[in-house]
């Protein structure tokens, strides 16, 4: 890639919403028509995507990974969180999304049969669930999911017949009772895969990092820091470098060698 | 007829009035990913500062209503990395190179300014007189006299390049910032940089940025930052660069015809990279509509008797 | 657990902290067809001159990105007309009454203060010194230290009425301006009373203000706003009122938090003449959800160190 | 009225669009769903619309008068001048509409067989076509419409058969090539009514005003001016009256004795 030159695909898009359906509660998954984010992003690539329509309030765009892609058509899957997923979640069929993209570094592809592990906690599964149908062979997949509740458990399309799959809720509402990351703990005592793969809240993210580093398995983790560019411009997206000073979520990330991360 | 969008800046010509505000540009490469640079009048790197900064711990932004906060605190590798690998790559873009330098002492500005004045391929230094951000220097400067004249002279005495004294919003009285400035040598005035802002997550009771106070900037700020333009333009002769929440050419225009001879767009990249080359057009499209021939026969227009 | 939402305001109780803000809600007739004005902490009526004051030429008032300009130029029928037409119908609200007052000199203002002194049925007085649009007194006293001081003592020997001293935002230094108000016998601060602001049509050149300028409220300026009261809360121990872009609960609640004791609803009044009883009743939720059981004990609980 | 209670009807809804129909280039008529106001409002009153989602940009509310009221709904005509405007034209049946009103004074009911005549200017034809439905014999009514090109005149149903109606374009493209004020002009020489009601751009209301102060016609003006709260407590809507000082148009107003307005 030479200096100043857009990255593959990386581009202003206005893409024509195809469906809306929900995931879970507060949760939807939106497809959207742009051919040409399906045809060049990596899993764990992002958007940024307009939510206002003046663009003067809310001013910036929010950041949403890709959680699928195929031919002419990219998945996302929402989290309403505030005021801007909100309006983002409401975009009905036929309405048009303007968005920067896709951004940022994308995980590491494995090995062709490299066993691995995918940590996701909420709606954090979206870009692990890219990762997992850009595999070539899912069957040495596990997929460990957590959710405070039942509720919140992303249902996207392609995960629940999954053999791999296992389920952990805070609340015990589903699956095992307790966290993606205890879940993560098991497998590394009985099967440890060589990659990790995790994408969820911060707590999470660091206890499944620690797990990692720990026992020295690979392990890359997407990083969720604020943002108020997306394209590397502004260095709102610190994220501290255990190394010592800042790299950009936006740029460097959000994709992460979990050992390069300074974690609290 | 073809309107002449080139505009004057003391010393400097630029071939339009758009150009992109320190910060917000970072050092050009990924904005170029998006636009090519050439079609800016200028642009004005990131702030940089005689060592490396690391910047503010994280979180860092905050969206407010037409409007965000920021509090990056400065990070850059400092004056030697920016000489040695930022402006080659830059020199290649076809278009006027602006350093935006922050100092901590009056002493680090001039080192700065000396530094730079050696370095080829820059136009202009930005004095960042007016940084929130930065506890030592920053704002202490830009809100007396003294700082804005002492610092403003030092670089003067320091380089042969043209000094754009950046104007911090945060004042009573900006006119008299703008008299210091211009009385110390600035070959132009850049205003405004970010008012102090502050946002608290009642849920938490933290204040949404880990520097407590930040930098507020976007539209919200723009009848600020016209307002001072407009009295600034009415008390000194040197060219303005007006900038705060331009995004549209309308808004390029409200500047302009309060008195600036050019523009920066900061935040309003962060929407659309590409939104510059839309003023451009937009502005000339003004200008066709209007009759206009020169840009520069629009700046200070306003129809008011005061 | 019933919370409760007093609050005190110096020598005043108030039943809960949301007052609605002078200049925003006339002198309360209107107001009353939307909403029972004894559901509010208490009323900031408009700005009241000596004598009868014309006001601005229109436009005064011309929106803007999540805010609004507004130069008014304090139209309103005088004081006596207020003690005569104005306040006996208030009186019968059942809601505590300030009266927000504007002095072309420091004799106007303690002559303002001494003629409300003997009226019945006023439970405060606040000193606009802050007003941008008018020529005369207004800003001019707001601005320095030593206008914010005189004006505020002038009225202090005029009256035994609690004083509010309304700050404007638009200095270098509001702890200065707020320690000022406070040594000169202020019993409380409101802050923040309009930006100066301005904007201009491109297709006309002329501004959008007959007066030019105007004065900036709105969401747009809440940052600066909690900014000023996070400032002054941590350097006075007077009461303050937080003001600017509130509209909803969350937004009252950065006030309390940065350190507010009250709170005032202005332009947020426009879009939703309502709004006051959602924020109170937003606050109550509040303080059921987090088990606070006054809301005194919110005040200032920022979580940081500084 | 007693002071300091609402005005009757005037309240706070949520009203329904029920259809949304081009009147003229850049000219909507949408129908809302709101049987109080339809049942309480004036001609000559208006509603404070709000206009975006988040109620933070736009910020304030717009002005717009009511343009006919039947059973449960109201018109109004909505010409798209800016933002807000813009919003609220593309508001699609069933969707809800966020209103204050009806507020503001309107226009003084003409005796039962008064001969009138109504003077509208573009989109200000509106609140007259109201006032004309309301009237108890419209066979004395002479409606006189300008609007700068044939394209600009709002069709609102219900004017065009009518057969007091005149027209006047600027271009000359529809009807007398002038304006409405010529057209008034004309009808006061040769058979002048008892009394005037006019609606549109400042300009036409000034020779309006002028024609039938001459002729000591009585003449109700609905004058815009810009607005902030539209409910009487910011002084933001100034009307420079002829005995000095300013009224609001919100409140004192938007209809006024031409008579009473300080023309310039
Ligand atoms: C690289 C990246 C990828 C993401 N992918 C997804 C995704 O696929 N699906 C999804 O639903 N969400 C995703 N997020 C999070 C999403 O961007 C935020 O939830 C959203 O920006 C919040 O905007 P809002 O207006 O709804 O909330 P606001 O009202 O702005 O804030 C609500 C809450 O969200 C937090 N928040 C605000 N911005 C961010 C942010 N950038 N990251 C994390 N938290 C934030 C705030 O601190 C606040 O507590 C991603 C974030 C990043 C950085
Ligand atoms: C009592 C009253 C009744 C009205 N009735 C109607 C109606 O029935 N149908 C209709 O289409 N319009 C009506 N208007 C005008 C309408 O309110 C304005 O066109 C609208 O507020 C402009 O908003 P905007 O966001 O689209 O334009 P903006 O982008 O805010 O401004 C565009 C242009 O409109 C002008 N403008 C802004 N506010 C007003 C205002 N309050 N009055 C007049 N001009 C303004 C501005 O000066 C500017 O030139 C009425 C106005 C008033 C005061
Ligand atoms: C994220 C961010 C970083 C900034 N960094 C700098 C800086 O390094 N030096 C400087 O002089 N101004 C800096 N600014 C201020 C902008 O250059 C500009 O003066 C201000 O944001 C107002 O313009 P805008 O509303 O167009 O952004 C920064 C602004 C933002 C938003
Ligand atoms: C239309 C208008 C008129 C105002 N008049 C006065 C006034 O007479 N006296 C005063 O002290 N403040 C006046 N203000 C300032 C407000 O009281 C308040 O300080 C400011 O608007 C910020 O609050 P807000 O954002 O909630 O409106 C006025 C504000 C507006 C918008
Ligand atoms: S969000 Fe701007 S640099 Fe990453
Ligand atoms: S618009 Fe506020 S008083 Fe008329």
């Amino acid at each position: 890639m030479s200096e100043g030159a857009p990255r593959p695909g990386q581009d202003h898009y206005v893409a024509q919403v195809r469906t809306n359906i929900g995931v879970a509660d507060g949760h939807r998954l939106l497809t959207l028509i742009c051919p040409e984010v399906a045809q060049t992003a990596v899993p764990g690539q992002f958007l940024q995507i307009r939510v206002s329509v003046s663009g003067q309030d809310p001013l910036l765009r929010r950041p949403i990974c890709v959680a699928a892609a195929r031919e002419d058509e990219v998945d996302i899957v929402v989290r309403v969180a505030g005021r801007g997923t909100d309006l983002l979640a409401r975009e009905t069929p036929g309405a048009f999304v303007d968005l920067l993209g896709p951004l940022g570094r994308g995980f590491t592809r494995p090995g062709r049969h490299e066993p691995v592990a995918l940590v996701g906690g909420g709606v954090g599964v979206a870009p692990l669930h890219f990762l997992l149908t850009s595999l070539a062979d899912p069957s040495r997949v596990r997929v460990l999911l957590g959710a405070r509740t039942r509720a919140l458990l992303p249902r996207q399309p392609g995960l629940s017949g999954l053999e791999g799959l296992r389920i952990a809720t805070d609340d015990g509402s589903e699956g095992h009772h307790g966290t993606a990351a205890d879940l993560l703990a098991g497998v590394l005592e009985t099967d440890p895969p060589h990659r990790v793969y995790a994408c969820g809240p911060q707590p999470m993210l660091a206890a499944v990092a620690r797990l990692c580093i720990q026992r020295r398995i690979v392990c890359e983790v997407s990083l969720e820091e604020r943002m108020a560019c997306g394209i590397g411009v502004c260095m709102g997206c610190a994220v501290p470098m255990a190394g010592g000073g800042y790299t950009r979520a936006c740029r460097e990330g959000p994709v992460y060698d979990a050992r390069a991360v300074k974690w609290e | 007829m073809t309107p002449d969008l080139s505009v004057r800046l003391g010393p400097l010509t630029l071939r339009n009035p758009v150009m992109v505000a320190s910060g917000c540009c970072g050092f050009g490469q990924e904005l170029a990913e998006w636009m090519p640079l050439s079609a800016l009048g200028a642009i004005v790197v990131k702030g940089t500062t005689l060592r490396p900064r690391r910047g503010n711990p994280p979180p860092r932004v905050w969206e407010t209503p037409a409007g965000m906060l920021n509090a990056i605190g400065l990070q850059n590798d400092g004056v030697q990395d920016l000489i040695e690998h930022k402006l080659p790559w830059l020199r290649e873009q076809d278009v006027p190179i602006i350093v935006n330098i922050a100092g901590e002492t009056v002493g680090e500005f001039a080192e700065l300014a000396r530094v730079l004045d050696r370095a080829p391929g820059v136009a202009a230094l930005e004095l960042n007189v007016s940084c929130p951000n930065v506890r030592a220097g920053g704002m202490q400067f830009g809100v007396c006299t003294t700082g804005v004249a002492e610092v403003t002279s030092a670089a003067r005495e320091a380089t042969r390049l043209p000094i754009i004294t950046k104007l911090s919003p945060n004042v009573t009285d900006i006119v008299e910032m703008a008299r210091a400035a211009v009385d110390a040598g600035a070959d132009a005035l850049s205003l405004i940089n970010t008012l102090l802002g502050m946002a608290i997550d009642p849920e938490t009771r933290r204040p949404r940025l880990a520097n407590i106070t930040g930098g507020l900037s976007g539209p919200a700020v723009r009848p600020v930052a016209v307002r001072m333009v407009w009295q600034v333009a009415r008390a000194v002769r040197v060219p303005i660069i007006g900038l705060g929440g331009i995004s549209r050419a309308e808004h390029a225009l409200e500047f302009i015809i309060a008195g600036a001879s050019a523009v920066c767009i900061g935040t309003g990249l962060f929407a659309d990279p590409r939104c510059p080359i839309a003023v451009v057009d937009g502005l000339r499209d003004y200008m066709e509509r209007h009759g206009i021939e020169r840009l520069g026969d629009l700046r200070g227009a306003l129809e008011a008797a005061v």
